[in-house]
């Protein structure tokens, strides 16, 4: 079937960054937003966009109907729905496909056999893919607390429903298992609207290793190599990088074929990624299959040269994959930061407001994928990802510090963002080191907290600033912005200005 | 001229007069000669005895967001007469940092609490925050309660602080 | 010899792109400004500038006492003349040397070497690497015309003291040659000082390629592959593109081979190109050595991972060279577009005025090297190139398509740019097939002229926005500006704005 | 409201009116039906019958530039009045394209030339341009000589057509 129109049902970086694809596909597309999002860049991006009101999560890009209704009336047909949001949601799948939409993604049947981790373990533990040992709820007539015992603490309590750190606990002792269950509950309740949960063994020192893996509808599949993402705050992941330098070459063949074989014991389709868990001793486990693109899917293409959209979209129109695994290549090393709207010295809180003043790093080999610009109001509706920072370099040395750099010299103004937090990472020994873990925030930057010493630089500029201001106040009637014609390329430059 | 920047709660005065072309400005104990120049709005260069230092500046109101060295330093400009206001006002009351839901109330009106203790706990953005006492003390009036939703920075608690002079109820 | 800081004897994009790399590796930076660049992006991103008054570049740019004077005055150690300027004037690299400051570049001797394009050729054939028929003034006895006749026509007469299309004429007849002479030799001597002509044969249909060369200081030497540069007006390039279509890997090798032979045999070091004309029956003659950075290695650094300019500083450092030739390897494609403030249906005069408003076309794999931003003044005194966009794709369609993608989103109102005319280019089926060679613009678009059919949106737009405009003046009283604070993220938003 | 424009010599009037959130806006014989909104100050769409249209349009003075679609058009607005005198001018004047020094006068004054006659060589940015009589005509006035700086917009050659009704000097 040929892509002629596509909706995305999403927002921010990555509606633009499908958008893009499309657009140099030749492919028209649709945008959506709700209220708060209206002078967003995706709106602006998209050859034609809709309004689904309220920006309540579930009355806007969560409302499959008011998505399949513009989807129709506008002509699409195919929907893209990026990540989050009904990206992992099987319903919205076969909803998409009900009403002559393709969705660019796998099928319903193939999400549903992923999205419950339970099941999704059960699967692999039966192809031969290794997978950590934990309680599914498949041993009969255990409770989670005989669990616990069976597979000893620390143990990890997870959502069976959803990713993304949401409804993740660690329990170090049964006295705090009550309490954990509860509150996790609680957030998966809210999260994915299912409260189920699951439990398995909590690794000392283990890595967070993925395959991105694409496949044909066919029954090719390829994996474009690992994307190690152990740098993570409370199961989010905060810095990403490409290739591990845990993997040499061998472990990374086993793993990439492991990844495979998950994807075609499932019958996948189009991009996903395979997660596993590195421990110390190179074992690896899986841990679940992401059915969508993933946020960190920007490392892989900077370091594979493939762009992973215009694949999703190739292989949701029919097309076979032409990539073979043989003469598909890694060069040079792609470092991650996500630019959060948050502020790491008051327990990550998110922060909200006006970007006031934005100044990206550009140069060679930077990427910045964003669906913000300056004048975004960051509103506490969605999560409060502002930006994804990538960079490449010939070497894992020479990429970290165009990252030290591009961080030095991101000047996001207006609302508080993670920046300094991520420079700090980055600049830390044990991350030039490469020696990195899962616990590498709580072990290296547990109560962080930027240096409280106010440069006299900072009070001078003030000064200065403020005594020009206050001086063109006193003879303002004549000011230039009287005599400035009104025409759109006045917008540079304040209109009071003094210089 | 004078003025005032505040910091991490702490008072900054700055002594401002022109030079010529250029700016004496005292901080501190210290005096600074200074070359200014705006490269653009908001985007300016200083010239101190030869160091140069890059900065941009955004300003709201009293507001001043200063990005120098790759760092950003948020304070206020304190205005005269201002200040006394706001400081009095700040130890007395929590303002909600964040908009959402209230998930869970800690603290009863008139209850005794520990600094840290967790008064109201808020979820946003499907994560839970929770609002933790900033000292010990008395709490006035929990302003919310489970299920309501707050918007950032309205008043979620007022509470009385445990004066370190003033006699204490327990030891 | 550890360089700290570097002056960067040059302004715009590839001043820019200096002080990136510089900045990346810790190293300081010092920038150089004319009066009319006082507000230039190069000025602010220097760690700390210096005006060079006057703008003539005589008395700016190419004045080599106010340089190597601030260099000494601020205490940088090196110097990075960037391209066209000093770069290639061998008098400069003699002065930076004699003053202690390490020019990052070849050696004076060396630049003199290849800057005699007639010594070269000679020195060339000598080493065994093969050179065009031609006269070169070493041809005893023989008048210009004699050998004219010798070499048959059409010839091509150039300037022996410099490149870049400067002093370039092709005479089809000896009826012309005179006038083509004369007019050659007031170009040669306006631009560089010197109006001694060469001659060579005039190949038909030939393809300009030419090789990137990194080379340390102890003789080493690799070659980063081939740069197509066909695409030509007047002998200045135009759109280039890596790999070559032309090329398969035996000849790539060979002339790669060629490439490395003509840099040891004069003892090259730094970065630096070896160009070539390959005619229809895939014959390769050294054209001339271009022996400092140039506008296009960007194509290469997209292909290969590697920071030529990195390296420049590394090689000036005194550092080894640690790219092994069997290790390089080239990945995907990329191309380049040089966007011109010129007015392509108006004989490519060049265009001047203020930059008014700038959006650019952003993505992953689109890389923008720029010295302009929005309310830029473009001046007269130097060359006309904006920008240079440059992208990368999976194989020559998609970086076709993408270009393509981004030329049709690049939004510079205010100067005439050639942007339509690259646009047309992309879209030829002649372009699309990859027929290339230097006349390629005068056989597809010897007067080429966009359309001048106005579509009636474009008169719709113009007319609503008139009329609210209109409508503001009638009610102006009130217009917002009055009610704005003077913070300077009122920048963004004309302050007479009615929505 | 009627507009005029001015686009590559020919001349184009517009009607306009807003009818509640729409305009409704005549060019040539048509009427279209235009929703239109802008994105931020200088970008916005037109929603033509279904039919979405984003441009871009930076303004001055009576200058317009429009870019839709990957094309610029660059056109001007005429007012009442300046029609007749920006018009009857034109012609018979020549101005600078380009800042740059002149390098070769090639017409005397009082020269009559054919169309395409290279009147003067102006060399900028080291290249050479020539200025091209746009008609067959007398040379009135050559304005600068080998040497002179000229910038953009000056008057370079004043010339007098050949008109096509009038009786010609030569066949």
């Amino acid at each position: 079937m040929e892509i002629t129109k596509v909706l995305v049902a999403n927002r921010g970086e990555i509606a633009v960054r499908i958008m893009t694809a499309c657009q140099e596909m030749g492919i028209a597309t649709v945008g959506v937003y709700s209220d708060v999002d209206a002078k967003s860049p995706h709106v602006e991006m998209a050859d034609e966009s809709y309004p689904l009101g309220d920006p309540t999560p579930s009355a806007s890009y969560l409302n499959m109907d008011k998505l399949i209704d513009i989807a129709k009336k506008t002509g699409a047909n195919a929907v893209h729905p990026g990540y989050g949001f009904l990206s992992e949601n099987s319903k919205f799948a076969q909803t998409c496909a009900d009403a002559g939409l393709k969705f660019i993604g796998p099928s319903a049947e193939v999400i549903d056999s992923m999205g419950d981790k339970i099941a999704a373990k059960r699967t692999m533990r039966k192809a031969g893919v290794p997978v950590i040992p934990g309680f599914t709820g498949e041993e009969k007539g255990e409770t989670i607390q005989q669990a616990c015992e069976r597979i000893g603490f620390p143990v990890l309590i997870k959502a069976s429903g959803g990713g993304g750190g949401k409804g993740m606990k660690i329990v170090h002792a049964m006295g705090e298992l009550d309490a954990a269950i509860q509150s996790a509950r609680r957030e998966a309740k809210s999260s994915f609207g299912n409260d189920e949960l699951l439990l398995e063994k909590y690794l000392a020192k283990p890595r967070h290793i993925e395959f991105q893996i694409l496949a044909d509808e066919f029954g090719n599949v390829v994996h474009l190599f690992e994307r190690e993402c152990s740098i993570q705050r409370r199961h989010q992941k905060v810095i990403e990088e490409t290739p591990s330098v845990a993997l040499d070459q061998n472990l990374r063949d086993k793993m990439g074929q492991a990844a495979i074989l998950a994807a075609k014991t499932i019958g996948y389709s189009n991009a996903g990624t395979v997660e596993f868990m590195l421990d110390a001793d190179k074992k690896f486990y899986f841990l679940e299959m992401n059915t969508r693109l993933q946020v960190e899917h920007a490392i892989t293409e900077m370091t594979t040269g493939i762009d992973i959209v215009k694949w999703q979209i190739k292989i949701a129109s029919g097309e076979h994959l032409t990539l073979e695994q043989e003469k598909l290549i890694q060069h040079g090393h792609a470092i991650e930061c996500r630019i959060y709207a948050e502020d790491p010295e008051k327990n990550f809180m998110p922060s909200t407001g006006t970007l006031k003043t934005v100044e990206l790093p550009t140069g060679m080999n930077i990427r910045h994928d964003t669906g913000i610009s300056q004048g975004s109001k960051i509103s506490p509706y969605y999560d409060p990802m502002l930006a994804k920072l990538i960079v490449y370099g010939e070497d894992r040395k020479d990429a970290s510090r165009k990252m030290e750099w591009a961080l030095s010299n991101y000047i996001a103004l207006g609302v508080t963002t993670n920046i300094p937090f991520l420079r700090a990472i980055v600049h830390h020994p044990a991350f030039a080191s490469g020696d990195l873990d899962t616990h590498f925030i709580e072990t290296y930057f547990k109560s962080w907290a930027a240096s409280t010493t106010l440069p006299p630089e900072v009070l001078i500029a003030a000064a200065i600033d403020d005594f020009k201001h206050s001086a063109i106040v006193d003879d303002s009637e004549n000011s230039q912005a009287e005599n400035e014609s009104h025409s759109p390329w006045k917008q540079v430059g304040r209109w009071r200005i003094d210089s | 001229m004078e003025m005032q920047y505040e910091y991490e709660g702490k008072m900054y005065p700055v002594k401002i007069s022109r030079e010529g072309e250029q700016f004496k400005v005292g901080v501190g104990d210290k005096t600074f000669v200074v070359d200014y120049k705006e490269l653009k709005p908001g985007f300016i260069t200083l010239n101190i005895g030869g160091k140069i230092t890059k900065c941009n500046i955004a300003t709201e109101d009293n507001q001043r967001h200063i990005f120098i060295n790759g760092n950003v330093y948020r304070f206020n400009k304190v205005e005269a007469g201002m200040k006394q206001a706001s400081f009095d006002k700040l130890p007395s009351s929590i303002t909600s940092p964040i908009s959402g839901k209230v998930t869970v109330v800690g603290a009863k009106d008139g209850e005794i609490v520990n600094s840290g203790h967790v008064i109201l706990t808020i979820e946003a953005m499907k994560m839970e925050y929770q609002i933790k006492a900033p000292y010990a003390g008395k709490i006035e009036k929990v302003c919310f309660k489970t299920g309501d939703q707050v918007d950032i920075g309205v008043l979620l608690v007022e509470m009385e602080k445990e004066e370190a002079g003033a006699p204490k109820k327990e030891e």
